[in-house]
């Protein structure tokens, strides 16, 4: 068997890939599940379905999804454009901090303008911390790869600090959390029952205005000609500054604002372990959903559903915690090993398509 | 003989390369390879030399059947090539590079290697520092690396895959002679060139090929190089002698004292240049490559700035404006390097077509109307003869004469009031470049001015209306093509202006 | 009907500290109650959003008692048992209760007053040297305790503090030991989650004490004695409560007296007066007669801060910000 | 400060290091192979834990290093095999590789925590031990530290020096070219990336054998993330790659021993030091060199053999 490169990717593949990925992914997690002495079905039961077989599950997968897939949508555009923020965990850090801070300012006045205020101070603050990245490519040539993991670790600990120290609750006994939120600086829930903000329909909007730049803005499309070739994208004038620029300040935008939709959101308040590492989750959503806005979103649910799955299995089975990580691992491997399809056929010896010099498919148009 | 092919074949996902050839080359042969672009002439040159492995056929070498297990094998059997796209390291200097071609055992010490690249250097006079970097040379000097080592070990076969695209007439000339040479050694060398009056001068048979399949051999020195683009292209086609000069008239785009700093290492510094190009005239500027072409692109197209002087596009100084202002105001460009400037390989023709063309079509209030791009994506294809399985194929899968087609129709698409046009014809085959050279002579007729750079004299004095030479950052004097002899121009390119010709140009003007 | 009881853990039961000491508990009681009880824990959740739904899941579950064992659940805790009231729940080290929510928590400081009084006679350059997670009271109070009961032996000692600002990094802690030695400390100790400061104080040849459990094994050379927790009792009492139905909510705060802390056995080379003398104020803390933050006790600018014959309050504890005398540096605010 | 003092200073700045140092050189092959593979923090656990594994159960610290070097390049395969030879996207699977490792390591490792073992202790070497300033630190250390010393200088020649570095540069350059003339891409880029999982499955040994023997989950404590970061810093030459983890060593012992001596600047500010450093190197080495960085050409592209 070998493998022979398609003319063109093949669009049934680009559906079916991710379809055979999760087949594989549940066949090898059946295997692993009875390799711990775990009855396979029940086990995926309880890892996939269990999880959201009722509304409130599905409501918590929302919780979980917000966030993520705020951030993958801020990130989609960077990778487009081949600007590897690795850093909106960061910006969510630095923006949760001032939006935080800035709800506590707030905590005592009340009108229609807060929230408002509130969000757009944590998109401010996750631009301003992805500004530092975006100066520094731009004006240093210092790569955002780099510059992005070093500021997250320096956000992390801005945040540490900030709760250890001036942002302290000062009825908190000094633990290091802030006082917990007023409730008019929470985002409104959709449902008293639930724990699901106004957040995911943000999140929800912004998909589809990214969607939209993307494929029917010159903005989406100049994007794409920088992430493809740099030196077409400056040959038809396009100008890289600005265009990394934009691309950072609207990711760190994105990262704020999933900020504020878990601190004003579930959280309510500041604390040290903010941070669920949403920013290095969305990177894997992003690739996932291969840069696709439809992709992410359904990339977003599997990974949530793979954590709130991991917790599932953990209280009903006992199962470890690492069997997350053996899952993740595992489909984002298959989802990988898959996507070869798309671009390649499979050929088996003596089935190998046979043409002849008039199977051409290039032609001359006349 | 020293190498005979029977009925190789390869076949590629969608196209049969290479169907049934067959070739004999006998010891000290020059044999070219004829064909148009995409005929499947590197393909098989490849499979000579073990870079790709034929799906059927036989290779006798020295009357002994072989099969290839890799270069390594071929570089043993005593076989080299010169690659079309170089095989060179960038960040590698010469003799790393050489180092890298050679077999361990046969590479010594670094210090004697540098020795023996100098004294091959001297024998065929292809003078070269064994340590710089590859990428800081010029174009020419890199294929000078590359065939100083296929020489630094003994050869038999020497295979050359279009080694004059890239060279000025004196490098060609000088490569000419060192490849007699070669042979009056009793090397055997494979030559692939679509540049039929070498193929003429230089080669003892031709073998063309067409659409993977050999259609026919000659000997060139009997053959009139009509008759061989004939035979590769079957017989519609005529090749234009000369276009005549046409009217012209007021000045378009003229540049005044411009002054051009370098902005990295390998930048050249543009210094004192003046020009003035008319409405209806085809200016072309030769020059050997690296002596500010690429410089001199970038500052038309708005990428770089000048320090001094002006720019005026119909009376208007433009220095200032951006790449894109300047295409709103008639500016289009066509650079040299397809792939990497002109295209975005991984992205389709539509998509390709709205890379400039979304100045002057398919884009509203930066939205994009899919419909009008594709639609002008189709009639492009058609317009320009493009071959390809349609505007949804991607840039990089056409070949390079293709895209170029593509690329200029994209351009002239725009109706532009100036061209600037970069290497039109650079490895692109006899057909194609007669279209391309067609549709310039027509944008010219039609009132727009074209600026003209390319290192292929005949492409210069079969379009342009003046000509001019680029020598190390500066303009010679600019004058009708009547009155540039080949002597002088070559002069101008070795950067001797001689005073007299520049009062000429200046009452030209 | 077995009562089902659910543990929330911050760390993975493997990190060998904090939760590995509770998760050892959580044996024990399972162990004891037999089929009375059915347990489950969920491990490595973290303190934010996720916490939040882990709890409500357990209780949606049909969990009937759960316990959370990290500060940072503490409102989670209090928001999920807002919408669970039928369900109990135990929230560990924290401070809120509610109508079913209740809160334990081990007096550590006892234990470490205890260590303290050993480290302080090991010590040669008197000079102790501490590892600290986060400058919290929790923390703060381990380190003053350590303090006063090394001034019980060893009137001269001082401490260097060094905050390494996480609760599970041992190469980090490591690198904290290694430079609290470089500037003089000879004894260590710290409120961290791995062994590896007893680990850095072995192969420098100095001593050190543990934390949450007997880490005599990773230094049998080093290791003077280690403060322990033992939260079965606490488990015990609080299933008990709930099997019989006079569970009511509470904030127990259990030490010495209770069994739910202690020392480990301490290393032969101290001298046994000292075993002798720290053997005594173990017992009178357990018989109620001696209190670790018992006056007189100076703050760092030898203000005194509790005076003689009086003690620290639990409050007071639990928002303690302030070092007694001895200790060097200051807090990081 | 005398001289024991700094001696104990670089003492402690070298033992730092050596993760970070073991782990950038095996990213260093294998991205100058043309390989980007973020799973470094996932092969460094992996490698610790299957290292600490066997140590435990041998009682052999030779064992533990080779099942710990072994370890991480048996997932370094699948990578490998994913990303060369399915020509998947490197960024993510090295991604997943994090992700899959990190689990694995938890997963295997579960019933060896809390654990202890000797670990490996320190070799002094004779008279070169007792220089001073820098006796300790650079020949009283254990075996593994003088292994990574011994790693960096074979290295560093095999980089400069030799046809091999010029076969695995040439490939990271421009792996057409060097198909064209016969070296075999696919295979020299497996071996890199084998022997980088090798490297960060030493470097997780010596974590879990000698800088704190035993195993606990999430060890390298993004130790990987790092080493990474240093290789871009040191634009992909050993000699950088050997300076940069003492500077970063440094620096992260450095915010430790300004807490001992009592500075009252927030703990959480000074743990910002060496990240700050490290960017503000990266800061001045990219202007000293006018922009334009050494990264190889086709680093993180696919790359499919036509034959
Ligand atoms: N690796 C490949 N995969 C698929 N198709 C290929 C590959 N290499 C070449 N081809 C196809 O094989 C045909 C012959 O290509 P080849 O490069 O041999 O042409 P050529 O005669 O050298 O053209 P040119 O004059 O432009 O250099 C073309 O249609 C080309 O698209
Ligand atoms: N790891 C490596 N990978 C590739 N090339 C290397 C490597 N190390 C050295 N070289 C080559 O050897 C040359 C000299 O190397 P050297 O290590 O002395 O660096 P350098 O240019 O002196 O840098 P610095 O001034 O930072 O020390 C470099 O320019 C480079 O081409
Ligand atoms: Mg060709
Ligand atoms: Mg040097």
């Amino acid at each position: 068997m070998r493998i022979e490169k398609r003319l063109q990717p093949s669009r049934a593949m680009v559906l079916l890939s991710p379809v055979l990925a999760l087949v594989l992914t549940l066949i090898a997690g059946a295997l692993l599940f009875k390799m711990l002495g775990h009855p396979a079905g029940l086990s995926l039961y309880n890892y996939f379905i269990n999880p959201i077989s009722d509304w409130y599950g599905v409501s918590e997968l929302l919780v979980k999804v917000t966030p993520l897939l705020l951030c993958a949508i801020g990130l989609m555009l960077c990778f487009k454009g081949k600007v590897w923020n690795i850093g909106a965990e960061g910006q969510f850090i630095f923006a949760a901090l001032v939006s935080g801070y800035v709800s506590l300012q707030l905590m005592a006045v009340e009108g229609f303008w807060v929230l408002p205020v509130i969000i757009v101070a944590g998109a401010l603050a996750g631009m301003a911390w992805a500004a530092i990245a975006a100066l520094l490519k731009t004006h240093f040539q210092a790569s955002e790869i780099l510059t992005t993991i070093m500021l997250n670790y320096i956000a992390l600990n801005l945040l540490l600090w900030g709760v250890h120290g001036p942002l302290k609750d000062p009825d908190g006994y000094n633990f290091p959390e802030s006082a917990l939120f007023a409730d008019h600086t929470l985002l409104p829930l959709l449902s008293e029952d639930y724990r699901v903000t106004v957040a995911i329909y943000i999140a929800l909007l912004m998909l589809a205005v990214v969607w939209f730049v993307l494929s029917k803005s010159i903005f989406g499309f100049q994007i794409r000609v920088m992430g493809e070739s740099a030196g077409a994208a400056k040959f038809a004038g396009y100008k890289n500054r600005l265009l990394v620029w934009s691309l950072l300040l609207f990711s760190g935008a994105m990262a704020g604002v999933a900020a504020v939709s878990e601190v004003n959101g579930p959280v309510g308040q500041l604390i040290p372990t903010l941070n669920l590492g949403y920013g290095y989750a969305a990177i894997i959503v992003v690739f996932m959903g291969r840069m696709h806005p439809i992709g992410i979103l359904i990339a977003s649910f599997l990974l949530g559903l793979t954590y709130v799955g991991g917790e599932m299995v953990q209280i009903e089975q006992g199962m470890p915690k690492s069997i997350v990580g053996l899952f993740q691992g595992m489909l984002l491997f298959f989802l990988l090993a898959c996507d070869l399809l798309i671009q390649y056929r499979l050929v088996l010896p003596g089935f190998g398509p046979i043409r002849l010099p008039s199977d051409r498919t290039k032609q001359v148009a006349s | 003989m020293r190498l005979e092919l029977l009925g190789l074949s390869k076949r590629y996902p969608g196209c049969v390369a290479n169907d049934a050839v067959s070739l004999k080359v006998e010891a000290g042969e020059i044999h070219a390879i004829l064909g148009e672009n995409g005929a499947g002439k590197s393909t098989l040159m490849k499979m000579i030399y073990g870079v790709v492995k034929p799906d059927e056929g036989q290779m006798l070498w020295n009357n002994k059947e072989v099969e290839i297990k890799g270069p390594a094998h071929a570089r043993q059997l005593g076989m080299g090539m010169v690659f079309q796209h170089f095989s060179l390291f960038e960040t590698l200097t010469v003799a790393e590079n050489i180092a890298l071609y050679l077999d361990p055992s046969e590479l010594g010490s670094m210090a004697a290697l540098r020795q023996h690249i100098e004294q091959v250097a001297n024998e065929y006079g292809l003078a070269i520092n064994p340590d710089r970097k590859v990428g800081s040379l010029s174009v020419g000097e890199q294929q000078r690396v590359e065939i100083i080592r296929c020489l630094i070990q003994d050869i038999q076969l020497l295979i050359l895959d279009e080694p004059t695209a890239v060279l000025t007439p004196a490098e060609a000339e000088h490569l000419i002679k060192v490849l007699k040479q070669l042979a009056a050694k009793g090397c055997s060398i494979l030559f692939i060139s679509h540049k039929l009056h070498e193929v003429n001068a230089l080669c003892d048979r031709a073998t063309v090929l067409r659409a993977g399949k050999v259609t026919g051999s000659c000997v060139p020195r009997d053959t009139s190089p009509a008759e061989m683009a004939r035979l590769m292209l079957g017989d519609g086609l005529t090749l234009t002698k000369a276009f005549e000069p046409g009217p012209s008239g007021d000045v378009l785009l003229q540049l005044k004292d411009i002054e051009v700093p370098p902005t990295d290492h390998f930048a050249i510094h543009l210094r004192q240049l003046n020009l003035s190009l008319r409405r209806g005239e085809i200016i072309g500027l030769a020059g050997v490559a690296g002596n500010g072409q690429d410089e001199l692109v970038d500052l038309l197209n708005g990428e770089l700035s000048a320090t001094k002087g002006q720019v005026l596009l119909a009376g208007e100084p433009i220095q200032r404006l951006g790449v894109q202002q300047r295409r709103h105001k008639g500016m289009a460009v066509v650079p040299a390097d397809r792939i990497g400037r002109g295209a975005v390989a991984t992205m389709s023709l539509s998509e390709n077509n709205l890379l400039t063309g979304c100045i002057t079509h398919g884009a509203k209030a930066g939205l994009i109307d899919w419909k009008v791009v594709s639609a002008r994506a189709e009639r492009i294809i058609s317009h320009y003869k493009v071959k390809t399985s349609g505007k949804t194929e991607m840039a990089g899968s056409l070949s390079g004469g293709n895209l170029q087609k593509f690329i200029l129709g994209r351009e002239i698409e725009q109706a532009p009031q100036v061209l600037v046009c970069f290497h039109p014809t650079w490895g692109v085959d006899v057909g194609a470049a007669n279209l391309i050279h067609q549709q310039l002579i027509k944008l010219r007729d039609q009132g727009a001015a074209i600026l003209l750079l390319s290192e292929d004299l005949d492409e210069l004095y079969l379009l342009s209306d003046r000509l001019g030479a680029l020598c190390a950052g500066q303009l010679s004097p600019v004058a009708p093509k009547s009155e540039v002899s080949l002597e002088r121009l070559g002069q101008w390119m070795a950067g001797q202006f001689d005073a007299q010709h520049d009062k000429e140009t200046c009452h030209a003007d | 009907e077995p009562l089902k009881v659910g543990f929330v853990y911050v760390s993975p039961v493997g990190d060998a500290g904090w939760t590995y000491m509770h998760e050892q508990g959580r044996q024990i009681v399972s162990e004891e109650f037999g089929d009375q009880i059915e347990t489950s824990f969920v491990e490595g959740v973290a303190e934010g959003a996720d916490s939040e739904r882990v709890i409500r899941n357990l209780a949606k579950s049909g969990y009937d008692l759960i316990f959370t064992t990290s500060f940072g659940y503490m409102n989670p805790t209090i928001k999920a048992a807002k919408r669970f009231p039928r369900t109990t729940f135990e929230h560990a080290t924290g401070y809120k209760m509610a109508k079913n929510v209740g809160n334990y928590m081990t007096r550590d400081h006892e234990a470490r007053y205890l260590a303290g009084m050993v480290a302080g006679a090991m010590s040669k350059t008197d000079v102790l040297g501490f590892v600290g997670a986060f400058p919290i009271p929790e923390v703060i109070r381990g380190i003053n305790a350590y303090m006063l009961g090394a001034q019980q032996t060893n009137p001269d000692i001082k401490m260097k503090v060094i905050w390494v600002n996480t609760w599970h990094d041992p190469a980090r802690e490591r690198e904290a030991a290694e430079s609290l030695m470089l500037q003089g400390a000879d004894v260590l100790a710290m409120h961290t989650d791995s062994p590896a400061v007893i680990q850095a104080a072995e192969a420098n040849g100095k001593y050190a004490t543990g934390f949450n459990s007997d880490m005599s094994a990773y230094g049998p050379k080093a290791h003077l004695t280690s403060a322990m927790q033992h939260w079965h009792n606490m488990y015990r009492a609080k299933i008990q409560a709930v099997l019989d139905g006079s569970w009511k909510p509470t904030s127990v705060w259990h030490g010495l007296a209770e069994g739910a802390n202690d020392i480990a056995p301490i290393h032969k080379d101290v001298p046994e007066p000292i075993v002798a003398l720290v053997e005594q104020h173990k017992a009178q803390i357990i018989a109620g007669d001696r209190s670790v933050f018992q006056g007189p006790i100076y703050n760092q600018s030898n203000t005194i801060m509790v005076s003689d014959g009086q003690q620290m309050t639990d409050a007071e504890l639990l928002k303690f910000n302030w070092y007694v005398k001895g200790i060097e540096g200051k807090i990081p605010q | 400060m005398d001289i024991a003092f700094i001696d104990n200073v670089l003492f402690a700045t070298v033992r730092t290091a050596t993760p970070l140092l073991l782990v950038a050189l095996g990213v260093m092959i294998s991205e100058r192979s043309g390989v980007l593979n973020l799973g470094q923090e996932g092969m460094v656990l992996v490698g610790a834990a299957l290292a600490f594994i066997a140590a435990y159960v041998t009682g052999n610290m030779g064992w533990g290093i080779i099942a710990g070097a072994f370890a991480g390049m048996l997932v370094s395969v699948l990578f490998a095999f994913i990303a060369l030879s399915l020509m998947a996207n490197q960024v993510a699977t090295g991604l997943a590789l994090t992700i899959f490792g990190t689990g694995l390591s938890a997963f295997v490792g579960a019933d060896y925590v809390g654990q202890s073992i000797a670990g490996l202790s320190p070799i002094s070497i004779p008279l070169l031990s007792s220089i001073p300033f820098i006796g300790k630190a650079f020949f009283a250390q254990d075996i593994m530290v003088y292994l990574s010393f011994c790693l960096f200088g074979g290295l560093w020649w095999l980089m400069r020096a030799t046809r091999l570095g010029l076969i695995i540069r040439s490939v990271g350059e421009n792996p057409e070219a060097a198909h064209a003339l016969g070296y075999p891409v696919r295979k020299i880029r497996y071996c890199a990336v084998l022997f980088g999982g090798a490297m960060a499955g030493l470097a997780g040994a010596y974590l879990s054998l000698a800088y704190t023997p035993m195993w606990s989950e999430g060890i390298a404590a993004g130790r990987g993330w790092i080493a990474l970061a240093l290789v871009v810093f040191a634009s992909w030459r050993a000699n950088r790659v050997l300076f940069g983890a003492w500077l970063f060593g440094f620096a992260s012992i450095l915010h430790l021993l300004l807490q001992g001596y009592g500075y009252a600047i927030s703990p959480n500010l000074l743990a910002m030091l060496p990240y700050l450093v490290t960017i503000i190197v990266l800061v001045i080495m990219m202007q000293r060199k006018q922009g334009g960085s050494d990264a190889p050409r086709s680093l993180g592209r696919p790359f499919s053999p036509s034959r």
